[in-house]
This record gives structure tokens, C-alpha cells and sequence, in this order.
């Protein structure tokens, strides 16, 4: 099977083929022999060339995947090769120059920095929000206009609740 | 009450997380039943499920919850506890909640309420320290009556120094001065500074430390008089003031520093009456001078690193001095054996500037085996919720030599598996890799300074590359014939039909 | 070679289970790169998720993979291994894979072969002990002329005695004598017997040692030609010769029979040219006299209490030594700290007379905490098959005296879950409520006998009676609620009705 | 809710009843408050009175529980009153005096001791169940004759299969 995974910033076309009880992988150019089980729950064992990875892998939906191994993560995605292209027309026309900004973690807000309307350059506060005894301010990515505030001062949010949008 | 003691049948712990279950634990092994309370989203917590008995004491805020002192005292009194033991945070040092406590007739397993009150105030207890003979940072809170007073003061405490406002506070009105040449300059700049910021142009001069360590000394005293140090710890690795990496004994202590030193942990503490386990903190310098930060009148967060050299528990030395019960002769003379670390396992993105990371801990396995230890306040499956303290695990480690401990930590940073969530675990990965770190070349600030110039960042193991795309790849290929296997036939030969045409296969 | 110091890169574990994990925590922390082997059964344990390479061996039964001396000698060689551990059991006192090993040019990590084949013969073992001065049970295999030289030969080593059938086995021709009168009888009817079994009515005469302890010294020898004792363990709990629960220091030890029984481990050694890690078994009898029973050539089971009383690295140690590097310093003077205990945790039902108890491990949470620590083998979720050794973890507390360590072994017991299978656990509960062994009054047979006087039933806990008709009758009603919630509401309806009308709600 | 909850050698009448958080249960005479929660898994926390009890708790399917708390199991069954008694009457009638004796654990049948149509005494040995590195005599329960023996030397059983008729 042929398909087409985003990691490490790029897109390599990955071919999957299974061999009795081992998976044959082809990344890019190089070939892999790899031998995945199921250890318990999330965890997986691959060994590939007598090597032994133990990694965790997580099905964020749609494809999307987090490989991770005791500390260091890796998000990536996983596609057939028509979707992927789909996706890639798709994206470059629909970049907006709107943006709804949200909470990347749950939080009570603590504190509305800026007013509807203002402007803000990149880095600069537009929220704060309160978890575990700290404060975290929630700043502008890029240089824009402040547009509706979509949360209250003192209210609860969940992660990916939309906080503010900036145009 | 000198000499009485008085048997615990019951003490209701006032406190969450993994402290919690730390004086749980203590408790039972003294054959003492345990009490635990709850706040409303803690009902499935860790402390819970290990405790004889638990009690729900309120909200999910802290304010309505664990730091509900009268409710705590009542809640003792009612289910016939003798004592409370308040862990760290919370109510640990308030001097009124102990007080209550002795009211009603319930033992606090902690400092006698004064010695905490006196040791509460800074101002205060730096005042009873220079009483006492311990070193205070050189300097004074007193207002400079003009420069030359200041030369002669700075000359006299030598440089560098830093200038204060007396009004001060947010760095406003502060100047390091490195020589005597400098010092006009910056007196000038300080007072108009701090008449600006204030109102208000009094300065005062104290001594700079450069890079200093922070260290500190474990003492236990016991109801009949006795105070011992159980040596030091070394505490350097602080983010934003947050500790965050620990070890015993620190890597430049002498056995001659560290009697002075415990000889004034021991002054320190004596000259408050102090009794029960308690932390003096100390900065030490570059010349090797020492001066007492502040004391804490609690059992501290990093006790366990003092616990693996000492052979000693200090949870259990606490009980038995609040039953009453004299420090026995193996407090006499403790000396370090072999080497120890902790970390601190938060629930924060070190990738996203330490963000909170609150969620379910979908996977955990702790580490195990020789020298390690791992004081957790959850389990797997469990909530991390946004209420409380982000502290999820302290991991320690011993080993017969600081290089064997570091090896052994590494060995265990690479057992442990946290996922669901994102906690400390590659900071640490990445310290082991720094030289400075493994050298024990600390200092107060190193941490933050590090992480300022990037060079703490986590790296990807240097392994294989394409490990990520091989595990998601292998996966999508089973959950798609997973779903296949259990879509009806019609659709599933439809899709495999537009595979086939598309040459997907 | 001795002094040709040989650094290590890759190491074969040739083993599975807890021991395998040890050792490559160990190789870990030396830097070492650590290779697993599994069997077909195998490939998700333990072992292989923690190992930096894992290569498949064979087929489930022992002897098509773990066994397959030449095989795994080949697969060293091909990987690039430097070095082979055996652990224990399997190839571990197997002289001729030692000697494979050797061949390929593959440092086998333990003894030499000559030392591990003389040491394999028990009576060639036995006459070089007598040959280095180490105490062997008076007795002898030489048959017996006739009564006269019975009754010297009994006065000389003193009373009680055994008669034994030379050409013996099973108990037959056996006869304990408790005195001189009783010889004469005893001597008849010990020939007679043997003659009508064996064809043969040679007897010879052994001391009886009464209700003896079973201690055991560790060695470690280096090879440079430096040889220490570690100090003993006590290991008398037994259950049909299988050690269940072992401690250190021995209850009955004094520094001086610690210096006396370490000299004779050391003196065994030595006389067979022994190097690495290696364990002299002792016979204690009520007197305090010792007497040599056999050296096992290995690292032993029991190894972590051990470490845990001298806080030195077992497992290092023998990679070090296997290294070619000499023992240092802190092997001079060993003394122990505190008091450790081991109890090992069999996948077998006590309330089945120890049936072997295989399945999946639906639940596992081990202890944790000070003084604690568990070697397992399996993780939560895990199988436990029929194929090997029913040994799940070792689970090795310390405390700072015998007391403190009862006491946390109580306290980790109680924290400990193991769901899906049935384990030794209750044993160790019940062992806990036994008055000797709390007083460390203990022999090799007091296990044996009080499993059969049912003096050691492990019993239900004190508590609420009800509590599992609470339990299950809570979650029935909820079950129930859950089934009614996802069917259609039709049948829902009539469930109910019928419910009401049978007056069942 | 009232059930029949057959526990420790004896059945009771257990009434169960919700009350908001809490369940207030009666076993035989005995008045109950509990507070039961699921910890994870099949792990439960259960407060009465106060006192906290972890126990683990796994459905062997027909009302058949198994609790557990540490080292210590009870097996119990929970039915409904009416099915109760009528499993009481069926097993009343159905007392049979031939039994299939089945392997309590997988193993591989390492020897058999006697014949088939042997009579036998309880205690005696029948057949020898190998497994973990041990050998386990399996023994007739009581007094009898052996009828069909229905595994063969060296086959593979699992827990549960039958192993021979006992009549």
C-alpha cells in the first residue's frame, strides 16, 4: 500500500507491504524490514534490523498520529496519496488571512489584555490564562487586529476552545 | 509536653498528591491509621485509594477545599484523629492553622506554632539569625545617609554589591556595582531610580553574590531539646525560583563546610525553639562563604535525596517526635552514604515554554529496579486536572558515587513512559547531556540562563530517523484493515475496487 | 586474562524474565548496548521492551530456545556481542557453554569453567572443601564395616546421627539415631532396608543436623586474584527446597560468625580458582556450627537484599570483572546497613497447594515509595504462560532494622495488586502474622511444616464482612443499568413491567 | 433493588438502592451508605462508614463476581430473587452422581496414572498436569470409578477442558 506521511517537516511517499509476520517499509529511498507487535494498550515494539524501539503511538484522528518515545514526540500524518494531494489544492487556496486563535490548554481565564479592535504585533499578550498556580499568557503569532474576544474574564475553557480571532 | 508520649491511633493527612501518599505510607508502616480528605475532583486520586479512611472536605478551589483549616480541625476532631500531618503547601506553614490544631486538642505534626511564626517573617527571622550567629547576606535594610557612607559600607562588606531602594521591590531602583569606581555612578542612578519608582529616594547596600549555589540543611529536633542535621542538599537547579533538580551531597561540599554549616542550621533552628524536621536554606559563594536565605518549618518537597544517603525517614522521625519520642542514636552522628538526584516529574511542555499540561495520563510506567524510587501522586488512567499543583512524580535515584547515580537516572529517564500528557522528563534528558550538569558546576541561575540561550533544548534520540514514519505507517495500514474487516462486504469490495483502479495498491 | 582491561559494547542477555531486566538496567547504566533473546512466546515480554536489540531464539519449550547453548553462542558472534550474561538458570552453571563461549572468542560473564565444573560435582566439591579447611558435614561416603566402627564413628562426630543407604536415594535405608542406645537397631534396620531395595546393605554414618538454617555468603573475586565476601543472607525459608522469602543480615548473625563463615566462603573460592560473583551455601545448625552444602556458581536470585544492606552493585560488578577490572576500595570493608527481606512472587495459588497459576495479568500495580523496590518480569496487561519458571518479580524492601523492614514489607504487600492470576502474595501476609518469623526464629523445614499443620493460612482481612456482597451488588445494579441503557426500548420496557409485577424494584 | 447474593458459604437478601452519589445497600440486616467508584480498570473504591476499601472487581459472566482485595479473593454470585430460586430447584433435581473433572490450569498432560474403568479412591491420583517447571497430580475429588480419560500423554490443555469422567 502506497501512501504519503508528513513527519519530520516534509512528505515521503512510504510504501507498506506486509510478509507474513514481518512489514516490509519503504521510506523515500530506504528500505526497511520491520517487526511491530502490540505490547499493551497504546505501546508498540518494533524491531527493525535486530533493534528495539518501544514507542507509543496515539490515533489523533483523520489520519493524524503522535509517535512518541519516553520524552521526545513526533506528530505526524498519514495519508493515501489522493487525499494528500486533495489536502494540498485544498490548502493553498483556502489560506486566510483570519485566524480564531484557541486555548491550547484548559484554563480559567484570568486576565483580557487587549480590547476588541486592537491592534498587535507577534508575541505581543492578548490573554492570560490561569492553570495549576500559573499564569500563562496567550500571545499574538503574527502582527494583526484583534476581531471578537470569545471568552470572559473568570470563565472555565477547555483545550481548543476559541479564545480570540485576530485578522 | 517534654517526655509525654503519646501513642497516634489515628492522623487525618491534610494534604493531596504524592505527599500525600508519602506520609500515607509512613502511617501505615507505623501501624497508625491513615485519614485522607478530598476535594471534590481528588475523589478518585491517588491518596484516596491507598488511604483507611477518606473524607470529602469541599470544592475543587483550593480556597474551599484543602485550605479549609477550620473545616480540617473540625473534620479531625470529629472522626477522632490525633493528630494532623500538613504535608508541604496548603496549610503547612500557617502558624494559626497550627494553632487551631492545639486548640482543639489535635496534635499538628509539624514546628510548635511560634517557631513558625518567627521563622514566617524575613525581616524577623534575619534579625534572630544575626542574634544567633548565623551569617546573614552581608548589608543592611537601613537606609545610606550619603555616598561616602556607602563607600565605606561597600568597602567593608567588599564588592560586588548591589543597591536597593528601601522602598523598593521589581527590580526598580537596583544597581550591581562591580568596584569601588563604579559605585558613585550608580549610587546616583539608584536614588533617582527609586525616587521615580517610589517617591521615595532612600537606597541601602547589600552584598552581591555571584552565582551562588543554593543550599540547604535537613535538621530534626526532637520534644526533649535534641537538634540534628542530617547534612545538606543541594538545590541549585531552579526555574523561575521553582526547584527542580536535587541531589545529596552536593558536589562541592567538604565534611569541614558541611559541619559549619549544620552547626548553623542547628543554631538557627535552636534560637526559635524549633522542634520536628525542618529545611535552613542557605546561599553559598564562589569563596565559599555561606549565608542563611530562610527556613522552612515543614517536611520539604526534596526529602527523599536526603532519605537514600542517610538511611533515615524523616516522615517517620516526624511521627515519633510528635508522639513524644526522643531522637534516637542513630540521629548522632549521619553520614552521607554514596550519591543521590531528584527530579521533579511536572505536568508542563517544556516544548511550549512550560505551559501547563493538564489531561489524562493515558499510559505510565514507572521506573524500578536497584537505587530507584518513585514518589508519585497518580496512576495510570488517572486525571492530571487544572486545579492544583502541577507535581505529578518525584523520581529519585541513588547511587554508590554521583557518576553511578547520573548514569542510574539516565537509565531511568529512559524506563519511565508518561503519555497523554506532556511533563519535565525531557528537560532532564537534556541536562544529562550538559556538561556543566554532570561536572556540578551549579549555580542558582544556570538553569534559567540555559534555557535562555537554548542550550537545554531537547533533542530527538540519535537513533533511527524514520522510526516515527515507520510506527504510523504499519499502524494506518492495520486500522484500516481493522475497519475493512468489520465494514459490510458491499462497501468494503467498493472501496477496495477504487484501490485498484486508482493503483493505490 | 588477568590485568588486560577489555571494555564492553554489546552484551547477550542469555536469559528472560526479572533477571534479564536486571541485567540490562545494569548494562544501561554502563553504556553497554544490551541484546535480548525471546522464544516464540516471548516476543512481547519484559525483556525485549526494555533491550536495545532483541533477536528471536527458538520455540517456546526451553529446550528449543533458551537451552540451545551453540545457537545463542552463534547469534553472539553474528550481533557483534562482546560478551555473554547468563543470569540464572538455563545456561548459568552450564560449563560447557562457558567454554563455547571462550571458543568464539565471547567473554562469558561469570566463573571460569573449571571453577563452575568443580564446583558442579557434589562430592568432588566436597573433597576439595575438606582439602581447604572449609567445614563439610562429619560423615562420610564410605560404607561401614560393622557396628563397632558405626558406634566410634557416631561417638566421634557426636549425636544425633543419619544412616544412609551407600547405594541410596528416596529415603529408603535411611535412619535417624538421637543416641547410642537406638544404634544398634537403627544399624539393622538400615542395612536390612537397604539390602531389600538396593540390592546392596552398605550403610555409612552422616551427622543429623537439627532443624538447621540454610545462610549463604556472597563472593565476588576479581581477576587480579582478589576475593571479598559481601556478608550472608538468610534464606531457611523454603517451601519444598524452593526459597520463598530471604533476608540480610541472618537474625542469628554476630560479627564475629559473619567473619568466620565469610573466611570459609572465601577459602571455597579460592580453592577452585574462582572469579566473578558467586554465592557459598552453609548449613547453620543450633549450636552455631556451619557446614558447607554447595557453591552456586552464579548470580543468585536473591542477590538484591544483598545490595541493598551494602549498597553495592551486584550485577555491575561481575560486568566490570568480566571487563578485566579489579575490585576497588569499596569492597574492603563491607559492613551492612539496615535490613533487607525478598520475597519472591510465584504465579502460584496458595489456596491450591501451590498450583501454577498462568493468565493475563488484568491488573498490576507494584509498591513504591521509601525502601522499596521490585525486579519484575511482566508489566500490567502481560501473559503469563505455562512454558517457563513461575517467578513474577521479586519485590525486596529495606528498612533500618529488622522491625522497620517487616514493617514496610507489610506496608508494600498492602499496596501491591495483582489481578488475573493468583499469586504467593497471601503467603507472605500470613508469614507476616507468624510470631517465628517475626522473631526470626527460623529453620529449612518450618516452612514445610507449618504449610502442612495449616498454621500459615492466609486469612481473609479484618474488616467489614460485607464488603464483597457490597461491592458485587453495587456493580450488578450498575451493570444492569448499563445493558438497559443500550437496548431498545421495547425490550427495556417489558424488563421493567415485569420487574414491577414480580414486586422485584 | 432487591437481590440474592450467595457470599461467603450463604446466601442473603441484599437490597440496593440509589441515592443520589451515594448507594444505601442492606445486606440481610444490615444497613450500608456506600460511596463506589470506578478507580480504572476493574479497580473500585469503595467508602462506608468513612473507611476507604480498594477493591478489584471482575464479572465472570451469569452474575458470577469475583472480589478481590490484595492477596485475598471471594468468588460470589448475584441473581435476582426469582432466579434464584429457581436455579435452587434445578439443582435440587439435577444432583448427578457422574462428573466430568475439567483442568483448573492449562498445562500439558505429562503422565496418566490409571486406566480407564479403574475404581479409585478420593485422593488418588489420575493424571499429572506439567506446567511452570512443575508437575501437579490431579486427584479424584471422592470415591468412584473412572470412566472415559479424554485427554492423551503430552497433549495441551487450557484451564477449564475436560479431563476425564469420574463416575
Amino acid at each position: 500500500m502506497k501512501l504519503i506521511v508528513e513527519h519530520r517537516g516534509r512528505a515521503d511517499e512510504v510504501v507498506v507491504d506486509r510478509q507474513g509476520e514481518v512489514w516490509l517499509v519503504r521510506v523515500g529511498e530506504t528500505d526497511y524490514e520491520v517487526d511491530a507487535v502490540t505490547v499493551a494498550g497504546t505501546a508498540r515494539s518494533l524491531r527493525v534490523a535486530g533493534s528495539q524501539y518501544e514507542v507509543d503511538l496515539a490515533h489523533l484522528g483523520d489520519g493524524r498520529y503522535e509517535v512518541s518515545r519516553g520524552g521526545w514526540v513526533e506528530e505526524l500524518r498519514v495519508q493515501d496519496p489522493l487525499a494528500y494531494l486533495a489536502g494540498r489544492a485544498h490548502g493553498a487556496v483556502a489560506e486566510d488571512s483570519s485566524q480564531t486563535v484557541t486555548a491550547y490548554m484548559p484554563g480559567r481565564v484570568a486576565a483580557v489584555l487587549v480590547e476588541e479592535g486592537a491592534r498587535v504585533a507577534a508575541g505581543d499578550g492578548v490573554l492570560v490564562l490561569e492553570a495549576m498556580k500559573m499564569e500563562n499568557e496567550i500571545q499574538a503569532e503574527r502582527d494583526g487586529v484583534v476581531g471578537r474576544i470569545l471568552v470572559g474574564l473568570g470563565e472555565a475553557v477547555e483545550g481548543g476552545d476559541p479564545l480570540f480571532e485576530l485578522d | 509536653m517534654p517526655g509525654r508520649e503519646r501513642p497516634l491511633r489515628k492522623v487525618l493527612v491534610a494534604n493531596r498528591g504524592e505527599i500525600a501518599v508519602r506520609i500515607l505510607r509512613a502511617l501505615r508502616e507505623m501501624g497508625i491509621r491513615g485519614a485522607a480528605i478530598y476535594s471534590e475532583p481528588d475523589r478518585r486520586g491517588l491518596p484516596v485509594v491507598l488511604a483507611d479512611e477518606a473524607h470529602p472536605i469541599g470544592a475543587a478551589a483550593s480556597a474551599e477545599s484543602y485550605l479549609r483549616a477550620a473545616a480540617i480541625v473540625e473534620l479531625a476532631r470529629q472522626i477522632g484523629a490525633d493528630a494532623v500531618h500538613p504535608g508541604y503547601g496548603f496549610l503547612a506553614e500557617n502558624a494559626e492553622f497550627a494553632a487551631m490544631c492545639a486548640t482543639a486538642g489535635v496534635t499538628f505534626i509539624g514546628p510548635p506554632a511560634e517557631a513558625m511564626a518567627a521563622m514566617g517573617s524575613k525581616i524577623e527571622s534575619r534579625r534572630l539569625m544575626r542574634a544567633a550567629g548565623v551569617p546573614v547576606v552581608p548589608g543592611g535594610e537601613e537606609a545610606l545617609a550619603d555616598l561616602d557612607q556607602a563607600a565605606s559600607f561597600a568597602e567593608s562588606i567588599g564588592y560586588p554589591v548591589m543597591l536597593k531602594a528601601a522602598a523598593g521591590g521589581g527590580g526598580k531602583g537596583m544597581r550591581r556595582v562591580e568596584a569601588a569606581d563604579q559605585l558613585a555612578a550608580a549610587y546616583r542612578a539608584a536614588r533617582s531610580e527609586a525616587r521615580a519608582s517610589f517617591a521615595d529616594d532612600r537606597v541601602y547596600i547589600e552584598k552581591f553574590l555571584v552565582r551562588p549555589r543554593h543550599l540547604e540543611i535537613q535538621v530534626l529536633g526532637d520534644t526533649q531539646g535534641k537538634l540534628v542535621s542530617l547534612g545538606e542538599r543541594e538545590c541549585s537547579l531552579q526555574r523561575r525560583h521553582q526547584k527542580v533538580v536535587e541531589e545529596a551531597p552536593s558536589p562541592v561540599m567538604t565534611p569541614e563546610l558541611r559541619q559549619r554549616m549544620g552547626e548553623a542550621a542547628v543554631r538557627a533552628a535552636a534560637a526559635v525553639g524549633y522542634t520536628n524536621a525542618g529545611t535552613v536554606e542557605f546561599m553559598l559563594d564562589a569563596s565559599g562563604d555561606f549565608y542563611f536565605l530562610e527556613m522552612n518549618a515543614r517536611l520539604q518537597v526534596e526529602h527523599p535525596v536526603t532519605e537514600w544517603v542517610t538511611g533515615l525517614d524523616i516522615v517517620r522521625a516526624q511521627i515519633e517526635i510528635a508522639c513524644g519520642k526522643p531522637l534516637g542514636p542513630e540521629f548522632d552522628t549521619v553520614e552521607p552514604r554514596g550519591h543521590a538526584f531528584e527530579v521533579r516529574i511536572y505536568a508542563e511542555d517544556p516544548y511550549r515554554n512550560f505551559a501547563p499540561s493538564p489531561g489524562r495520563l493515558r499510559r505510565l510506567r514507572w521506573p524500578d529496579g536497584p537505587g530507584v524510587r518513585v514518589d508519585a501522586g497518580v496512576y495510570e488512567g488517572d486525571e492530571v486536572t487544572i486545579h492544583y499543583d502541577p507535581l505529578l512524580a518525584k523520581l529519585t535515584v541513588w547511587g554508590g558515587d554521583r557518576g553511578q547515580a547520573l548514569a542510574r537516572l539516565d537509565r531511568a529517564l529512559a524506563e519511565l513512559r508518561i503519555e497523554g500528557i506532556r511533563t519535565t522528563v525531557p528537560l532532564f534528558q537534556a541536562l544529562l547531556e550538559d556538561d556543566d550538569f554532570r561536572r556540578g558546576d551549579l549555580d542558582i541561575e544556570m538553569l534559567d540562563r540555559k534555557l535562555s540561550n537554548g542550550e537545554l533544548r531537547a533533542e530527538r534520540p540519535a537513533e533511527l530517523a524514520d522510526l516515527g514514519a515507520l510506527a504510523a505507517a504499519v499502524e494506518h495500514v492495520e486500522r484500516t484493515a481493522r475497519i475493512a474487516a468489520v465494514s459490510p462486504p458491499a462497501r468494503r469490495d467498493r472501496w477496495r475496487q477504487t484501490a485498484r483502479r486508482e493503483g493505490l495498491r
